[in-house]
């Protein structure tokens, strides 16, 4: 085999940009279902029948999640929330993958599945304690087969893969799926969960969100090849999947999850996407990247093709559209008056759940910090 | 009564641990066929299969951080570090995740997983084989971290871990692995729960306090002390988080010198949490600073050197001279 | 003079680092067009290019493990880790690789790497943005450790360390990072070398030992306990590894008081050796034992609670009247 | 794309073995230059063109550098050495690309690399020093361009990276090579080092040689494809060579590295071999591996296809195999003699060089241990 040849860059060159399809245009390798424009499209491998109903509660539910997400923005500006991860413009890759899931399968999120989560059946207010500071994590992960979130880049994929070895070894009809950035594709870890997947053929899909950036890196400072490939030098299938396209995430991810389930292993699946907001609501994107960037994934929206769709083929009309418009609003609201009546956590929390079992230490600092705080009291 | 290396207590521990729970895994580099580079998971995956005692790619933070999602699937993993010095790949899975999960998942989450860790010198290794890195996890809220001296706390504090629903740091005194004593596997002393400490030699003069592998080290220096006329008591920490502080008080408050013996760097090693907390608790009744015999700051140093690096019966006895000498 | 906030102050440094000499690099997440996301690197890249502010991908362990490849080609980089609660994948390259490299070659290496840490809580954090994990690495020899607390000592102390030819783990306090001070950035306080530590208030009746963002609630402590006729030095310790003992020892022997404080956790934290030392090396001194405040002995809460965890003025003030108290 | 179909596998089947090309036969992939018989054979991307005297010169180097090996594992058996990690059968792997570095060239070798070492004009007793723990590392790197022995699995290959980037930022022409084997292809640190080498383009060179073990896990614990093909994954070549054969591991390494120079970028080379000793002086082969194994790698011996072919192309004479033989003897009872009378490092050497600048609780510790030794001396 012979190393390709390539021209040799100057020493000045080796700054190696190799995806430059960013932009507008998308990448040739992308599998679609629905087209920006709302066009149903055929693919070789991948199809879906989809029953008018299914379609509109998929609309729905990208719906709804964005208005969680823009209501939690709107919190953390007025200082209800300490910081937000917005997951505006990935609704479409997260309904898409967290609808393919069935009861059973078990999901390692992020710090941004805001729409994975929904689709899990946790409780939008459960989502702002990490953020409003009142716990590191709201929700029982045993209850909706969805783990915490998880702010250390990459170390939830190598928990996914071992969850999906317990799977294996209780010979379950389940499948594991781990999300994870583009960013964190470098990471040690994220490396180290693909061998392990491929090693023991773990049931697991690898589900990567690329929008695009990690907080102001582009994509080059990652990689510098399409991320989808990177599961071939791992020995299991990468796919790229339009991550703005619900039918195609739903689609693909199933079909990743099947074959898990079915014993085939480990899939990669790069939902080629764009983070239309900031990093977090503390980001000032402006620093970094280019209004026309933003402009051209605009054209993108994954809302509006499945709106276009559902109207050019009359499968809903302007009531349901409302209907859910409303519910959207009403969803917002009520947010709102659930996150300001979270009640702050008592100051003795503190040192609870360190342990599962008893811990002298903490007992003696809990106890001597309760007599602390007293003694402010009693003066 | 069976006569036990102290491998092979901690063989026949896990052993013991599988056979009673068939959620136990065994996981590691090596692990299997070869039974371990110390042979303690020796035979265990003829036993008990491969998927039980699981060879894995060679990545220490992959074995921990699959480890919690087998936890987190209901699974007690049994993970072995090949080395002391090879636990810092695995730092951030144990320090960020398997600390801190529990307490993040508000107690949802129960993540009993054993990081067995060979450790300390003496056995004239090349670099990064003969270190003492409990400082690291015993400043990290979370674990529990013990250490075992002798075979029969080795056979008993092993199953006393892997049934412990908190993550537990298990750290093994390498150059003791070969010693042996009578034990008595019936009656495997759980009445000593695993976060108690042991007085192993009454004595009334000073306190020596030491875990692991200094342990036996203590019990000589006590002994050659005994001919001096000076009677020291030895206590055996067996668990540093949490420490056992009403044992450690009680002692120092009969016999009011403390020297703490450990491997380790002495700077911002154990010894000053031991020798800080002491101090605060035992104030009045200390006839001189608690001092520290441990490693110098530098690192580990080339084998040939070791037993300069290594705090032998001289150094501890040394030290309790000076002690005196306040 | 110039008004100069910690941040801008540590830019400056850098930047006048970067002009005296080409071979300095920055590298890490964001520090390039971003300029870091507290701004610390801000406009470095549009000055020096991209090839001497390096965004990296997304791995601490590369970040670190490059920068010694980097420095052993003869570039004196200086790494940034985003957050202190970051750290922990680059634990392995730091702790078997930067901290023992020289020592390993007998001196032929020398690995001028500083690894910049912004640390410390106090700025309503989500989790993993509010540690404080300067133990870990006072405890690893071969690094230097240093914590910054102000404007002045930051302009000066980066370029210090960037100049040291030994690996400086480098702690800013990212609570402090906005506050100013008047800075004569041309009379730059080479004269306190970056090891020493300084009496930042004297006072006569007991000695607040800090670093980093705790100097700030010392002094406020110190200043209300003037107020209730209570005298109070307090030291800003600047170096960790190694300590300035002479320093330390001479106030401590003056007030013959001592409190300890910082953010981590105390148990096993970097009070604790301070505390082993200050009563080893004053132990007739010492009006009552060493005191410490810090952390508790769990991970660092949910952001509505830090409050409760950090160390405030009141709880300064309560542990010196428990010293009194003794 | 498709996700290529794939016969499930039960539950209980997967414990995947991808490569059972471990034994005897050649896997197809593989650049080979010189078969195990001693026939020169042409490849259609590789070739090299090497006059008699170089032939020899490399099959000295090979006869030599396992006479270094035979006497440290016979120094290890008699107690002067610790431990030792023997490059038995891997002789070709580490001359090939040894030789095909020139003197600019930075070479970070993992504890096994005696070879290379070799080739950089370290003096053989240097090596033992490590392993008779003398020291950690006993030349001076920058003499030799020959990084010291790195014992932590992987983390060298970082370094390596690093250093090739301040060749770039320093517009040298020279490449940096990072050995490594199999098993270390699962760290993240690897990973890592080969995204950092891609997105900076970096002139380096990965040189993994699969000897087919990680102590007693076979390759399988690691990949389940061929090694060679982890560099497609991160957009950069990978190639797999004959390690046994050093016409092959020469011919291309001095391309890769070529590459590198000319500012290609990085090459992954996975040099097919075998280990034929133990892991180290203190492991027991037998426990985990089968002798036929062994035996079927015997007829592939990296040294005898070297001789056969000088042999049948008459390009040496039998004077020729004894003066190298005289020559080896003499080099191994000269490394013995060297060995034993190696100075003992004196105990307050283990205060220096822990730091480069004045350390004063180093200095504080040293003087207390001094006193504290004369302390017994006067006694
Ligand atoms: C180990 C680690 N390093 C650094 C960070 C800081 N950080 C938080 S998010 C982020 C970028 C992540 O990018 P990507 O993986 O693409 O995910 P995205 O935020 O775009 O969804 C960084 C560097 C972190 N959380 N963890
Ligand atoms: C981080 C780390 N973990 C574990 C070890 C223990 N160890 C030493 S060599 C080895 C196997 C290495 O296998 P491979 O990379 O194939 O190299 P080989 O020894 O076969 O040349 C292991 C696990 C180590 N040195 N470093
Ligand atoms: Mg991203
Ligand atoms: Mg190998």
């Amino acid at each position: 085999m012979a190393i390709p040849p390539k021209l040799a860059p100057t020493a000045q060159e080796w700054h190696v940009t190799a995806d430059a399809s960013r932009g507008a245009a998308a990448p040739p390798e992308l599998v679609q279902l629905l087209t920006p424009e709302g066009e149903r499209v055929e693919h070789p491998d991948y199809d879906i029948d989809l029953k008018p109903e299914e379609v509109r509660s998929l609309y729905r539910d990208l719906v709804l999640v964005r208005r969680i997400d823009l209501e939690a923005v709107a919190l953390q500006r007025q200082g209800e929330l300490g910081i937000w991860a917005s997951l505006l413009g990935q609704e479409a890759a997260q309904i898409g993958s967290g609808r393919a899931l069935t009861d059973a399968d078990m999901a390692f999120p992020t710090y941004r599945e805001h729409g994975v989560a929904w689709c899990r059946d946790v409780d939008p207010v459960k989502l702002l304690g990490l953020f409003r500071g009142v716990n590191h994590g709201g929700w029982d992960p045993r209850e909706h087969n969805f783990h915490l979130y998880t702010i250390v880049i990459g170390s939830q994929t190598l928990h996914a893969v071992g969850y999906a070895m317990g799977v294996q070894r209780d010979d379950a009809p389940s499948a594991t799926i781990a999300y994870f950035g583009d960013g964190a594709t470098s990471q040690g870890d994220v490396n180290e969960s693909f061998i392990w997947a491929s090693v023991f053929n773990a049931p697991i899909v690898f589900f990567c969100q690329n929008n695009q950036w990690a907080i102001s890196e582009p994509l080059e400072k990652q990689t510098r090849i399409p991320l989808y490939r990177r599961a071939s030098g791992f020995g299991f299938p990468g796919i790229r999947v339009d991550g703005n396209d619900v039918f195609a995430c739903l689609a693909v991810t199933r079909q990743a999850l099947k074959n898990a389930r079915e014993g085939q292993g480990p899939t990669l699946i790069e939902a080629y996407t764009y983070r239309m907001g900031a990093h977090t609501t503390t980001d000032d994107p402006t620093r970094y990247r280019v209004a026309s960037e933003l402009e051209a994934w605009k054209l993108k929206d994954p809302i509006e093709r499945v709106k276009s769709y559902l109207f050019k083929n009359e499968l809903a009309d302007q009531a349901f559209f409302d209907s859910v418009e409303a519910e959207a609003e009403q969803l917002g609201a009520d947010l709102r008056r659930r996150c300001l009546a979270m009640p702050d956590p008592a100051p003795l929390d503190i040192f609870d759940h360190v342990y599962a079992e008893p811990h002298p230490l903490i007992d003696e600092e809990r106890a001597q910090y309760a007599a602390y705080l007293e003694g402010f009291e009693q003066r | 009564m069976t006569i036990l290396s102290l491998s092979k207590a901690l063989n026949e521990g896990m052993r013991k641990a599988m056979e009673d729970d068939p959620k136990v895994l065994i996981m590691g580099e090596d692990v299997g066929k070869l039974g371990g580079v110390f042979r303690v998971t020796d035979g265990l995956q003829k036993d008990f299969g491969e998927d039980r005692v699981i060879d894995t790619p060679l990545a220490e933070s992959g074995i921990i951080g699959t480890a919690i999602g087998l936890a987190l699937r209901g699974y007690r993993p049994v993970c072995e570090i090949q080395f002391d010095g090879f636990v810092f790949p695995a730092a951030d899975q144990i320090i960020t995740q398997l600390a801190k999960m529990p307490m993040r998942s508000l107690g949802a989450i129960k993540l009993p997983v054993v990081v067995r860790i060979p450790c300390g010198g003496g056995i004239g290794a090349v670099e990064h084989h003969s270190e003492s890195p409990e400082a690291y996890f015993t400043h990290t809220a979370g674990l529990r971290v013990v250490a075992c001296s002798n075979p029969a706390d080795a056979y008993t504090m092993i199953q006393q871990a892997i049934r412990s629903d908190d993550p537990v740091i298990f750290f093994e005194p390498k150059r003791r692995y070969w010693e042996k004593a009578d034990i008595d596997t019936a009656d495997t002393g759980w009445w000593t729960p695993l976060d108690k400490g042991k007085v192993v030699r009454p004595g009334t003069d000073a306190t020596l306090v030491a875990y692991g592998p200094m342990v036996k080290t203590c019990l000589e220096a006590a002994k050659a002390a005994e001919d001096d006329g000076r009677s020291l008591e030895v206590i055996d920490l067996r668990s540093l988080n949490p420490l056992d502080t009403p044992l450690v008080m009680d002692s120092v408050r009969r016999t009011g010198r403390v020297v703490v013996v450990h491997e380790a760097p002495v700077n911002s090693g154990f010894g000053a949490e031991l020798a800080a907390r002491i101090t605060e608790q035992c104030f009045y009744h200390l006839e001189a600073p608690v001092l520290r015999v441990g490693g110098f700051s530098t690192p580990y140093p080339p084998s040939k050197l070791e037993e300069h690096y290594l705090p032998d019966l001289d150094r501890v006895l040394d030290a309790v001279d000076r002690s005196f000498g306040f």
